[in-house]
């Protein structure tokens, strides 16, 4: 009853065996082909991840050395003979809450006019006494915001009259620049930006210690500064940006997911929703620029919504991103298993409560990824925002949406194009280093949330 | 259609907008304004070039309208018939200083001394050889004039969006056009002859400076324009022409010396001022002498002061409240 | 192919009809809880379903057999009107329970599927906890006037369902952690807790192992105490094990119908017996 | 402030309709009749009946309201101001609203100014009585009308799912409104600028040089689209070039040959390239890429500028790998399990199932990825404004700096060109040149992708 | 659990082994071509196939039935090894083609699989002609010497198919565009056209009607006459039509396996009995 194994017989084989022949002969070649093939593949996928480790590196590269910038420590004695003011106005009994913020803000004026450059001055040359310079050279070893930080430090305390104190300054851009060595040191004077007496004692202050690199930190406190270039920040933009960030969720977020909803759920197949559709798939694809012009004609000409508003910038941003919440959402949608709508139908749901009950909760995942990625796209949105005048130059942190600001992106687009090269290359990138910082925030918190809500489920 | 009517029922901000030339004073204006005067807000500078700026400018009076424009020209007849059509009337003209136009190329190469019949000799696309209009023929600039190097010719210029294109054409190849021997033309065909340039050795910048210098750094046989500050904050990377034997400089500017600069402006929108706080003051600080004055914070960022009568003046009329009218630009 | 109209015949009709569905004779009549009458169903242009007519006797197992793609879902999805829920599903003829058209537009379809409930043929739980589950019917029908009350409706619906040992400690633990025999007597639960009249059952078992199988089976042998069920199955031998009427379909066509021992020994059609004895399918 | 009156005094009434409803059906409840729907749907239903007549009659005063107010000042003016021109009147207005709102005016106010100003305060603060009353009285009239329908047989959950789904398709139309709203802002322009410029002469003039505003040569300029065309299509086709073969074979190798492992690595990697900014890519290839290939440039003996067709599309090109691979892996996932097993169990190499059956199966889809791809890179602004070197001339060789029609919307829209001359106009008429390019491409990309998803379901 | 280790018996051994599957007898014992010994077979953690040990004889039909999910189609992809190309799966234990272990790291899996061939549960032309179809095969693995070589294979496989007559004036039109019997057909004849020694079927007509079920029945008699067949099946009256030999598989185990008319008459063991009887599935 065993089955015993007998080769098949001869003639069986002969045609068989010359058709193996064949398709041995042919392996060799085709296994070489699919080495190459895979090769390709491989070479492929090495490209793309080079373009990422080059494109970050680079950017880092460029970018991290801005994050230090030079400072001066030095004393500053506030001398009676240059701050020539009268004591701070104290409020009297019979005197109105009006008049007496009047006459505090007289003093303060008074304060202001000051030549607190005097001030700055002594202080820089005592700190090298034996050095000659001339004022403009002491001057410009340090940022010319630091005059105002001495009266802001003075009108909090005008006990410091007379008194000497150490105060840690912002060096200029140029000294930055020199003592980084941006700029070529072996050039001739003339086509240096600081004079021979002020690159020199910026370099006695570096070696005795009085100058120090220094963590920037004021770049995510300050807003943009032209008139003081070290100590421009990126805070107003990033206010700026989570503005528009908040307008995109509170639009973006509950329109898309009920016309989503609407378009996947409930709306008959038919001309108009097709129309809406294919509308929706080609608004995806619209080119950010026609909507900065849509938002140039309809919010700002026709409803004569502010400039520069976040606002606005955020109501452009949302029409942009609606169409990928919309699209991310009704795969999402589709996604969940007609069992389910059916399971929730089939004990007497109606369609509503079938889809806000059951169908929807099921996509949250789905649609809060959708969303992060869609607001990361806004967030890093540029063209747009250019043609509603969001490329202001705004020295304050914008108070609410309507008041006028910049964006991150933006705020990179502008420094690129400062003048002063030597630092603010280094200073784009380290905005850029910011915004990828974000992005790459926002995406881990959407992998992680993704992760926890659909571990639940 | 005015739902920002009904948002922004009084703004203490005030708003600036337009040329990118002036922008960097303005900005730096505004921002010293903010420190110095606590009871004020800072204002904000919106780009968006002259045009831009004046187009908001002459949108109306009211909330939702810019309060100053910035120039880098003179307005003109039209956009004032505008904005008077819009009801601002009450246009106050501010002349800040001048801004003077540099020709730099890249700091390892040889000096250039130009004139403008150079430059128009290099670019246009038809010079006159022996009295006839030809082809232009040049290659390298010392066949223009043998005192130039021996470097082959690629100008960047900007485009026709920048104002700064408009008086390269007047103050230079205009001139440069008179000088170069052209035969008689008639008005068209000068015209032509001075607006038609060799696109094998014009660059046209369409964008900001910033593209200029890298086109020098990628091509260093490059000459480009440039403005004087821009030019100045990067002297360790370019090397500055003279031009007419003049060295572009705050002084030889200043002094008229030097043939290629214009002058630069602001408008402020008279109906404004009262209304949104501060304007007066602004204007006075723009032109003081620590800002606008000769030593200045602006001069030190790169404008070109004007003389102090001058400035005196425009501050005097503005004071008065004399409004620019079609008939004093015609 | 002729075009449906949906009413082709008068309402007056109904009672008076017979279904004329070839049958095996039957003895002893059980009321009857639902009645068809010339039944088709259009999916677009397509015709899946021809002129069905039967009637479904109160508490008893109905099964409906037949090979794939019969008609046997389609038929089933009438009697609640899921089939309102396909895009493109027309209905024609009659269809009444406890003698009113369910099909009149004055009665809201999720009204009667509170009265007639359903069971898939995968278990498909809500992704909620077990409790929710089952409380969901009850609370979108206003069932239970306080959480005593639907406790009450939770405990007892499991424990018809013969669940509520298994799962009494873990109430709040997600439904879909259960086995996937659990799962489908917690949608039998689910099912149950709005109370029902007829209870409709695709394939329950077909996503089932053998021993989960028995389960259930002997569950529904318990529910038909309560319940008029109506169960579809396309083993011959589970409709031999749990029902007592059977309906034999063929392609679109209700073939026969009958006491379930008769249709198993003798059926009238030629196509019945063919099925049986392993032919085709 | 009015705002804030108006808002919380609907409300107050939403809250009070809700309470009345629910208690209402509430008691029909408990009192053991059998009711169709649940309190809440009956509750619910009574505040919506009562909240929308109230936003309707504010909905109308919003839209007609100003036109009301005008009139009304009109009737306060003299006949003699009436009867100015048009602008003069208007300017007029102006004057009185701002009088009255407190902005104040230039000059001295003319007494009928003022005395308008004072009728139009008085009439302004009686019409928001008016307003607000009415729209009490009305919401009071839907709330009582609705609470007397509360009856056991009311299908009050129907109606709220028919509002539900009102609301749902108002949402939808929102897509729609965008796109309604892109081609009107952007038709009337062009159309403006239509008058200026001959469509011959726009759609094929060779040569762009619009002039300048200032000369009065602006009319006269040329503004030849083809110089643009051709830059848009060089630049993209080169992206394309770049982006094609490298993400059609990433797409391959991870769908295809790639562990888990490793598919789970590198896609998020790759797809990381499609989450960083525009103007980072922008920066990129300004500082980094540009130079580095004019380097390359001069080593091979080549003329390849810095900013040029060549770099901008490179780099947009690394910005659309991952959009390709993506959208590849999509499509390619979706062919049938069973097509590859059928190639693979007739003997054939997975390269051969791939080229052979995938691909051509996947075709339609990869087609439509391109497409869309194409219509990207068109639409891209902020590499190309950085990288390309705006260079509007018909050029060959992609070493050139080009233009693209992006790049020139914003150069046109921020520059010093008159706002109301053809300079500034042209934008519009390039933006709809390039929304309906890119509508052509992504109509034809879903065609084809809508095609191929009804083979296989 | 215990893991498996890739060869548990060494292959001296093969040949001495009996298979030990409870078998019922077989008198006319057919040359063996295919041999499997204690094939097991996991994805990841999980044993889907527990030592399975069958021969199968040259030139008949060999059916596989049993339960779903029992390892049924998981056996069969291990016959020409389309089980490496799912992830995770791992197979252990010896199976010979012709008396080589076609596990051997020698043997290239491309050239087994064109000895081998395989129809699917689902027909799966390419979206090509049907000329393409069918030439696809012999085309890749470089078969035909010529055009009119190509040509001759091509319509003597769809003959040995029973298509040709059917498709003849229309071999350059999409082969999707054919009925789903047709299609399956197809398949068939697709792989024919590499002349395989072996064919495997996972059941081939679960997605087609009674009508083209019964003409691909017949087909897959004829085909027997050529070619050694092993078909899945979940029909039992399927097996008992076109199989000569049946195995029965249960939870991963091959429970007995035998001539079909034994095993549906008098079966060893006590599961197939309650099987084959419907006391499951
Ligand atoms: N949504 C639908 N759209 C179009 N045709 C459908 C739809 N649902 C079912 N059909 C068709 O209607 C016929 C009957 O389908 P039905 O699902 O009722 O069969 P069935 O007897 O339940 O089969 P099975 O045993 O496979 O579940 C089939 O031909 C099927 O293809
Ligand atoms: N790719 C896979 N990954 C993991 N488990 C699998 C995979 N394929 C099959 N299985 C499991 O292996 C077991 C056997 O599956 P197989 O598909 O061989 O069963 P079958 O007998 O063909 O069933 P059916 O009749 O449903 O086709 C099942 O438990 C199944 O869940
Ligand atoms: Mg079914
Ligand atoms: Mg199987
Ligand atoms: O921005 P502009 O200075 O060139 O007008």
């Amino acid at each position: 009853m065993a089955h015993s194994f007998t080769p098949p017989s001869e003639q069986a084989l002969d045609g068989s065996a010359e058709r193996l022949k064949r398709i041995r002969a042919g392996l060799g070649k085709r296994h070489a082909r699919e080495r190459r093939f895979r090769a390709l593949g491989i070479a492929a996928i090495a490209a793309a991840l080079g373009f990422v480790a080059i494109l970050f590196s680079m950017i880092l590269y460029q970018g991290l050395p801005a994050f230090t910038q030079a400072n001066l420590e030095v004393d500053v004695h506030f001398d009676p003979a240059i701050v020539k003011v009268a004591a701070r106005p104290v409020r009297d009994a019979q005197q109105s809450s009006a008049e007496y913020q009047r006459a505090l803000l007289d003093w303060e004026r008074k304060v202001t006019m000051v030549n607190w450059n005097r001030v700055l001055e002594q202080s820089i040359k005592a700190a090298a006494p034996d050095f000659e310079i001339d004022t403009k050279s002491a001057l410009s070893i340090v940022e010319t915001s630091e005059r105002f930080r001495l009266r802001d430090m003075f009108v909090a305390d005008p006990g410091l009259l007379g008194q000497t104190v150490k105060v840690k300054m912002l060096a200029s851009a140029n000294a930055d620049n020199w003592l980084k060595g941006n700029i070529d040191r072996s050039l001739p004077d003339t086509q240096q930006q600081l004079s021979p007496s002020a690159r020199m004692l910026s370099d006695r202050f570096m070696e005795d210690g009085q100058m120090r690199f220094a963590f920037a930190w004021h770049i995510f406190t300050n807003s943009d500064s032209r008139s003081a270039p070290a100590s421009a920040g990126l805070a107003g933009a990033f206010i700026g940006s989570l503005y528009m960030m908040l307008v995109v969720i509170v639009l973006a977020v509950p329109i898309g997911v009920m016309s989503a909803v609407y378009l996947e759920e409930f709306a008959p197949k038919n001309k108009f929703t097709d129309f809406i559709e294919v509308n929706i798939n080609n608004l995806a694809a619209v080119p950010s620029i026609v909507f900065g012009l849509l938002g140039a004609a309809v919010f700002i000409n026709y409803f004569r919504l502010p400039l520069s508003a976040p606002l606005v910038g955020g109501l452009v941003l949302t029409l942009m991103t609606l169409p990928t919440i919309i699209i991310a959402t009704r795969s999402a949608l589709r996604a969940v298993p007609p069992s389910l709508r059916q399971a929730a139908l089939g004990i007497g749901a109606s369609k509503t409560q079938t889809v806000f009950h059951h169908v929807l909760p099921v996509t949250y995942p789905g649609i809060l990824t959708a969303t992060i990625i869609g607001v990361a796209q806004a967030l890093g949105e540029t063209a747009p925002l250019l043609l509603i005048g969001m490329n202001a130059f705004v020295a304050q942190i914008p108070g609410s949406p309507l008041e006028p600001s910049s964006a991150l992106p933006v705020q990179i687009y502008l420094w690129q194009g400062n003048e002063n090269r030597n630092f603010f290359e280094a200073r784009t990138s380290a905005a850029i280093i910011v915004l990828l910082g974000l992005m790459l925030m926002l995406n881990a918190i959407a992998i992680f949330l993704r992760a926890r809500l659909e571990r639940r489920k | 259609a005015s739902l920002g009517a009904a948002s922004a029922q009084s703004r203490d901000t005030m708003q600036i907008a337009g040329s990118s030339t002036v922008l960097p004073f303005s900005s730096i204006v505004a921002e010293e304004f903010g420190q110095a005067f606590p009871e004020f807000k800072t204002p904000v500078v919106g780009s968006g070039g002259t045009g831009g700026g004046l187009r908001q400018f002459c949108a109306g009076v009211g909330d939702n309208t810019i309060d100053i424009a910035n120039a880098s020209r003179r307005m003109k007849a039209a956009e004032i018939e505008s904005c008077n059509a819009a009801g601002v009337n009450d246009i106050r003209e501010i002349q800040i200083g001048y801004d003077g136009i540099v020709f730099a190329s890249n700091a390892s190469k040889g000096e250039f001394a130009l004139e403008p019949v150079h430059v128009f000799k290099a670019i246009a696309a038809q010079v006159a050889v022996d009295g006839k209009l030809v082809d232009n023929p040049y290659k390298s600039w010392n066949e223009i004039d043998a005192s130039l190097p021996n470097q082959p010719i690629s100008l960047a210029i900007p485009a026709s969006n920048h104002g700064t294109r408009e008086v390269f054409q007047e103050k230079v190849i205009a001139d440069g056009a008179k000088a170069a021997g052209l035969p008689e033309l008639s008005k068209e065909e000068l015209e032509k002859v001075t607006t038609t340039f060799r696109q094998d050795v014009v660059i046209e910048i369409a964008g900001d400076y910033t593209e200029t210098l890298s086109r020098l750094q990628s091509n260093a046989d490059t000459i480009g324009v440039f403005g004087l500050s821009f030019y100045d904050q990067n002297r360790d990377t370019l090397k500055v022409a003279t031009v007419s034997g003049v060295t572009p400089s705050l002084e030889t500017v200043a002094a008229g010396e030097y043939p290629v600069s214009r002058p630069l402006y602001f408008y402020v929108k008279g109906e404004h001022i009262g209304t949104v706080p501060g304007i007066n003051e602004f204007v006075e600080f723009y032109l003081s002498e620590q800002m606008a004055g000769l030593g200045g914070t602006l001069e030190a960022a790169g404008l070109i002061p004007a003389p102090a009568e001058e400035t005196a003046a425009v501050l005097a009329a503005f004071q008065e409240g004399k409004a620019l009218t079609v008939d004093a630009v015609k | 192919m002729h075009m449906p109209t949906d009413k082709i015949v008068p309402q007056s009709d109904l009672y008076s009809r017979e279904s004329t569905t070839a049958r095996t004779p039957d003895e002893n009549p059980l009321p009857v809880r639902v009645k068809a009458r010339d039944v088709s169903v259009f999916y677009g242009q397509k015709q899946a379903l021809f002129d069905v007519s039967i009637d479904v006797p109160e508490k008893s197992v109905t099964a409906f057999i037949g090979p794939s793609g019969c008609g046997k879902s389609t038929f089933l999805r009438c009697l609640n009107r899921m089939n309102d829920t396909i895009e493109g599903c027309r209905v024609s003829g009659l269809i009444a329970l406890d003698g009113s058209d369910i099909y009149d537009p004055s009665l809201d379809p999720v009204e009667l599927r509170a009265r007639v409930g359903m069971v898939f043929q995968k278990p498909n739980p809500f992704p909620k906890s077990i409790y929710e589950n089952v409380a969901y019917g009850p609370r979108i029908h206003g069932l239970a006037r306080s959480r005593s009350d639907m406790d009450a409706i939770v405990e007892s619906s499991l424990q018809k369902a013969g669940l509520w040992s298994e799962v009494k400690d873990r109430l709040h633990e997600a439904g879909t952690g259960l086995s996937g025999g659990q799962q489908q007597r917690l949608c039998i639960a689910r099912a149950i807790a709005v109370s029902p009249e007829v209870i409709l059952m695709d394939e329950p078992c077909s996503a089932l192992d053998p021993i989960a199988t028995a389960r259930i089976e002997e569950l529904i042998d318990e529910l038909r105490q309560n319940y008029t069920i109506v169960i579809v199955t396309h083993s011959m031998q589970q409709a031999a094990r749990v029902s007592q009427r059977t309906a034999f379909f063929h392609l679109g066509n209700l073939v026969e119908e009958g006491p379930t021992d008769l249709i198993f020994t003798s059926p009238v059609e030629k196509r019945t017996q063919d099925y049986i004895t392993g032919r085709y399918g | 402030m009015n705002t804030a009156i108006v808002a919380s005094l609907l409300l107050l009434m939403l809250g009070f309709a809700y309470q009345l409803g629910w208690s209402r059906s509430r008691n029909m409840a408990v009192s053991g009749v059998k009711i169709h729907s649940r309190p809440a749907y009956h509750a619910s239903l009574v505040a919506f009946w009562a909240l929308l007549p109230a936003l309707l009659v504010l909905g109308l005063w919003a839209l007609f309201g100003d036109t009301a107010t005008r009139t009304y000042i009109l009737a306060q003016l003299p006949t003699e101001i009436t009867s100015l021109t048009a602008a003069d009147l208007e300017v007029t207005i102006r004057r009185i609203r701002q009088i009255e709102s407190g902005f104040g005016v230039v000059g001295e106010a003319q007494t009928y100014e003022n005395s308008a100003a004072q009728a139009l305060r008085e009439f302004r603060a009686l019409t928001f009585a008016f307003v607000v009353a009415t729209a009490a009285a009305t919401g009071a009239v839907g709330l009582f009308l609705a609470q007397r329908r509360i009856n056991p047989r009311l299908r009050a959950r129907n109606e709220i799912e028919r509002i539900v789904r009102v609301l749902l398709i108002g949402c939808s139309v929102v897509a729609i409104l965008t796109t309604v709203g892109i081609v009107a802002s952007l038709l009337a322009e062009a159309f403006r600028f239509f008058t200026f410029v001959s469509p011959i002469d726009f759609f094929f003039g060779t040569v762009w040089s619009p002039g300048f505003s200032s000369t009065g040569a602006g009319a006269s300029g040329k503004y030849g689209l083809l110089p643009l065309l051709w830059g848009t299509l060089m630049v993209a086709a080169i992206a394309i070039l770049v982006a094609l073969p490298i993400g059609l074979m990433t797409a391959i190798y991870l769908t295809q040959y790639a562990t888990p492992r490793v598919r789970g690595i590198v896609k998020p990697i790759i797809e990381l390239l499609a989450g960083i900014p525009t103007i980072v890519y922008g920066f990129f290839a300004l500082v980094t890429v540009g130079p580095f290939l004019a380097g390359i440039g001069s080593a091979l003996g080549l003329d390849i500028r810095a900013t040029s067709a060549l770099t901008a599309g490179v780099v947009m090109g690394v910005m659309i790998i991952p959009f390709i691979s993506s959208l590849s892996d999509d499509v390619i996932r979706q062919v049938p399990l069973a097509m590859r097993d059928g190639s693979l169990g007739l003997g054939a190499t997975q390269s051969e199932t791939i080229r052979r059956v995938v691909i051509p199966a996947a075709l339609p889809g990869i087609v439509g990825a391109f497409l869309l791809a194409v219509s990207r890179a068109i639409g891209e602004t902020m590499i190309v404004v950085l990288a390309a070197g705006n260079s509007p001339f018909l050029r060959l060789n992609p070493g050139e700096p080009v233009s693209t029609v992006t790049v020139t919307i914003v150069n046109q829209l921020t520059g010093d060109t008159d706002f109301a001359s053809p300079q500034s106009l042209v934008a519009f008429a390039l933006g709809l040149t390039l929304f309906v390019m890119t509508l052509i491409l992504n109509v034809a990309a879903l065609f084809i992708v809508r095609r191929y998803r009804e083979q296989y379901d």
